[in-house]
């Protein structure tokens, strides 16, 4: 169905090729410090990123996403963040982040936090994306958010008077986007929930986009409003088939829910959790290496098929 | 609590669906008096029809055959600040007397006893549907006079009304716990008793109740699930017993 | 590929069908006095609702639209529309629109203008879907816009205390977007160029939605990414194929260019045009007797097969 | 006019397409030089890779074939003002000697002698990309010393420079006429005249322009259209001479 590259970047062809390994993606790109996103709302979650940066152990990162989301409550647990920026930290259908919980809780390890609703997310990235330095919304009356969180502030229309909340812009330094596919160009596919990962990569100075399969330019020239991120914002593409896993990509694998289940035994133990990453993340050179120690993952979660008919854009 | 749930839902409305219970109240809904009812998920999702139980509200059959599945952006944007959403469901930790919800901590922000996740979309949901749902089992701990932490507003929150916020939806107008049902007065917005549950004696529900409950002066007594009712649940819906434990 | 309905709407066998004629759309949400939008980029401009408006003779129109287009310039000549709100007015490719200059230039008839740029009419639809009483914007220093049109003020940000553009809300009485496909509930899909139709149909309090094809839901729902205006905002489906003649369809018919063309000539001449308002708006009962009237048009523009393959939506 | 605007491009750019001589330059641009170079139109497309000569910025061979086609709201708000374009290409019915453009009216904006059509994008093409490249056949009536109406803002407008308004493109650097090149000045940001076409004499562009034009101490000779340029625009590009009345 799709031109899918079976042999190296080059071999697609294409001169100027954004193509990396993960390795060498994130040793690129994100440094310690740094203003880190790894979005996706439940779908598409770029854990294969995660496990890297915690390989590589970078420090004092601040971490942003509206659902920190299991691959968070890792990078916590390996001391990779200094501080956390989101709007929902649990275990999605399952119940707490025990390693986020620890830190905020009891300062094991510390952690900085600044906390919104979505909506209050999705405006920053929002303004970050648009270039504007605030962007409106009605929200936060009566709740205490503002007032845990200063920097929800409030802004006049101009045409009514009325006072709306505001929110600042976000630029984090680098956005990880993982996609079903890409050209190696970077310019993205995605669909099934699309998040808010378009309005990430566009207010980031850098985007890495992780894919599932790697397409030649004419798979994305076929379908163009398919096209979630445009190359000309991309820095590296790394083709990284499963790397979403345990969290899912549409048409490709269902969420690994028995993972999301047994990681609430898990991190509940500073010990159990430290040894998973011994094992899974500092255990394991790469993806395909942790892949291997999953044996049965890609019968139990492939997904079965459900194409839908092309449209026509001829004219 | 599910089948009293589904039973708020009228057919044809647009309802923004947290998981678990009100998720499952949706979906029974639809299998029953509400076919035409429009499930709208903060992931993005509209119209879905899942075919599993989902098992969050990113799961993977809210995608596949829904109407439309748009950004985060146009979900909290055009569908909820829109005013487009007829009925949101909330559920917490702590519900208070004017149906105000603590889901970020128990005891102090800055040093707290129980770090709860916190938002997620449920403060705009509070402020913009039309009318919300709480769904909560009963107890004095989950039911305090007044919350830690005000996440999503209730009818009256920080010594002002909805009106005097300026918030555009009605607020929760019912809360449906496993005892029986309190409604919101239409005069100051506390939450009084207004149902029970067969074979609930009022003493049953004060007594987990953290203020001085009022109740309304005819009490009504909740219909009990019929057999086809918990027949979808039981058999269709939730066969592997994922949100119906005792409920 | 899809399917598509061949009999009546109750054909496909749904309940509560918003089906209608055009006749009854334009004669049940169209009013005398009410702001109005018929958008599309180009791409799917609905003529055929235009020319109804004018066949139903409905006066004091605030019509507003990022590019007025031909169909504005023949409901300005028909003296349908009081004001118009707009930022590009022109016959694209081709030059100007000659009644709207005759009626800004002479006052024949008197038309009321409000003057934006591109930007700022999409933010002012932008601020009305969001339901946000402004949109702030950075644009417009050194221009005389906003000396000619002082709706367009200033905002300060309360983060960097920058002052910004801002545009009020624009809620239009109704709105109507032509599409590729809509089931009878009004689910519609659009691909190839977007406009602001999505922004436009939030912000109104109704929709119209007019298609080339209906079609089953499960069309729409095999492929939900494609939906772009939901159902629940939709008032009425309105099945008109070539309704977008002399604009286009992605994957149905081409641009009829020899019509911009010629457009220039009639509009020139106020009598050449009211002649031509008089055979194919007026002369006519609906669009498929304004089909009849172009002899070998749809073989002359229907759009070649360029399908794009699926993606599988399985889990 | 078109070979030497196509000239301005380099590879592998990002540039925002005008209709007319714009598209015909970045089309010449990508068949020669610039392979790389991404063509995006505020309608929408990007990476458009038209197989004819597009009639509007909105034709359809625009969409076909193209790398992404998205909403008018990002190609304003994320592309644009997020200030991702690297060159636009602006034209008008009149330029002054800082660059503003009008096209919008001649005469008085309330009784105009000739309306226009009006900014369309041009106003924030002019603020936002990177560079700007103006096109013009030379006229005193297209080169006022001081435009009717600022459409799209210059070097300096209404006394103020672009640094001094905020504005974040670097404005026009280049007006390319059908006798010679202006180019702004690193000073004032007046446009001054930088080259001239072959076989044109200075008078024959100053008398042309409706305020004292300065000319740079040395005047550079643009070079002519070589076979191959020639050949693309007649035979490929532009074969029913759509856009080439003798540029």
């Amino acid at each position: 169905m799709s031109e899918a590259a079976t042999g190296a970047p080059g071999a697609l062809g294409i001169a100027s090729s954004k193509v990396l390994s993960m390795r060498e993606a994130i040793a690129r790109y994100v440094h310690d410090g740094d203003t880190v996103v790894i979005e996706g709302f439940t779908h598409l979650i770029c854990f294969a990123a995660g496990h890297e940066i915690i390989r590589q152990k970078r420090r004092d990162l601040v971490l942003c996403r509206l659902t920190p989301d299991l691959i968070y409550d890792q990078l916590i647990a390996a001391a990779c963040a200094r501080k956390l920026v989101f709007s929902w930290a649990g275990n999605p259908g399952v119940g707490s982040l025990h390693a986020f919980r620890r830190a905020v809780e009891r300062g094991r390890p510390p952690l900085e936090i600044e906390e919104y609703s979505h909506f209050g997310m999705v405006a920053r990235f929002s303004a970050g994306a648009a270039h504007l330095p605030f962007w409106p919304l009605r929200d936060y009356q009566g709740t205490d958010i503002p007032v845990s969180n200063p920097l929800i502030k409030q802004v006049t229309c101009p045409f009514t008077g009325e006072s709306l909340a505001a929110v600042p812009a976000l630029n984090p330094d680098v956005t990880i986007v993982h996609a079903q596919r890409a050209d190696a160009e970077g310019n993205a596919q995605i669909w099934g929930l699309l998040g808010v990962q378009k309005e990430a990569a566009f207010a980031s100075k850098h985007v890495i986009v992780v894919v599932e399969e790697l397409v030649s330019t004419s798979v994305v020239r076929a379908d163009p409003n398919r096209t979630l991120i445009p190359g000309v914002i991309v820095d590296a593409v790394v083709v990284e088939p499963w790397g979403a896993h345990p969290s899912y990509a549409q048409g490709h694998y269902d969420r690994d829910n028995e993972f999301y289940v047994a990681w609430d035994d898990i991190a509940r133990d500073p010990a159990t959790l430290a040894s998973y990453l011994d094992k899974y993340v500092m255990g394991v050179s790469d993806r395909s290496e942790y892949l291997t120690l999953h044996e049965g993952l890609t019968t139990r979660l492939a997904a079965r098929d459900m194409f839908c008919a092309g449209v026509n854009y001829g004219y | 609590m599910t089948v009293v749930a589904a039973r708020e839902l009228r057919d044809g409305e647009i309802v923004f669906v947290g998981i678990g219970l009100p998720n499952l109240a949706c979906n029974l809904a639809r299998a029953t008096h509400a076919p035409g009812l429009v499930l709208i998920y903060e992931s993005g999702a509209i119209g879905a029809i899942p075919e599993r139980l989902p098992v969050s509200i990113g799961d993977p059959s809210l995608v596949t055959g829904s109407l439309m599945v748009t950004g985060m952006a146009d979900v909290f944007q055009l569908f909820l600040q829109g005013g487009r959403i007829e009925v949101g469901f909330l559920g917490g930790a702590q519900i208070d007397k004017y149906g105000n919800i603590n889901t970020t901590v128990v005891g102090d922000y800055e040093k707290p006893k129980v770090r709860l996740p916190g938002s997620g979309g449920a403060a705009e949901i509070a402020i913009h549907a039309r009318r919300t749902v709480i769904i909560s089992r009963l107890s004095t701990r989950a039911f305090p006079e007044s919350v830690d932490y005000i996440t999503s507003p209730g009818n009256r929150s920080k010594g002002k009304s909805r009106k005097e916020w300026g918030m555009p939806g009605a607020g929760p107008v019912k809360v449906i716990t496993d005892r029986g049902v309190l409604c919101a007065s239409d005069v100051d917005g506390e939450m009084e008793l207004a149902a029970l549950y067969p074979g609930v004696a009022l003493e049953d529900v004060t007594s987990r109740v953290g203020w001085a409950l009022r109740a309304r002066e005819s009490l009504e007594m909740v219909a009990p699930p019929d057999a086809e009712e918990l027949r979808l649940l039981r058999e269709v819906l939730d066969p592997g017993k994922l949100y119906l434990k005792g409920s």
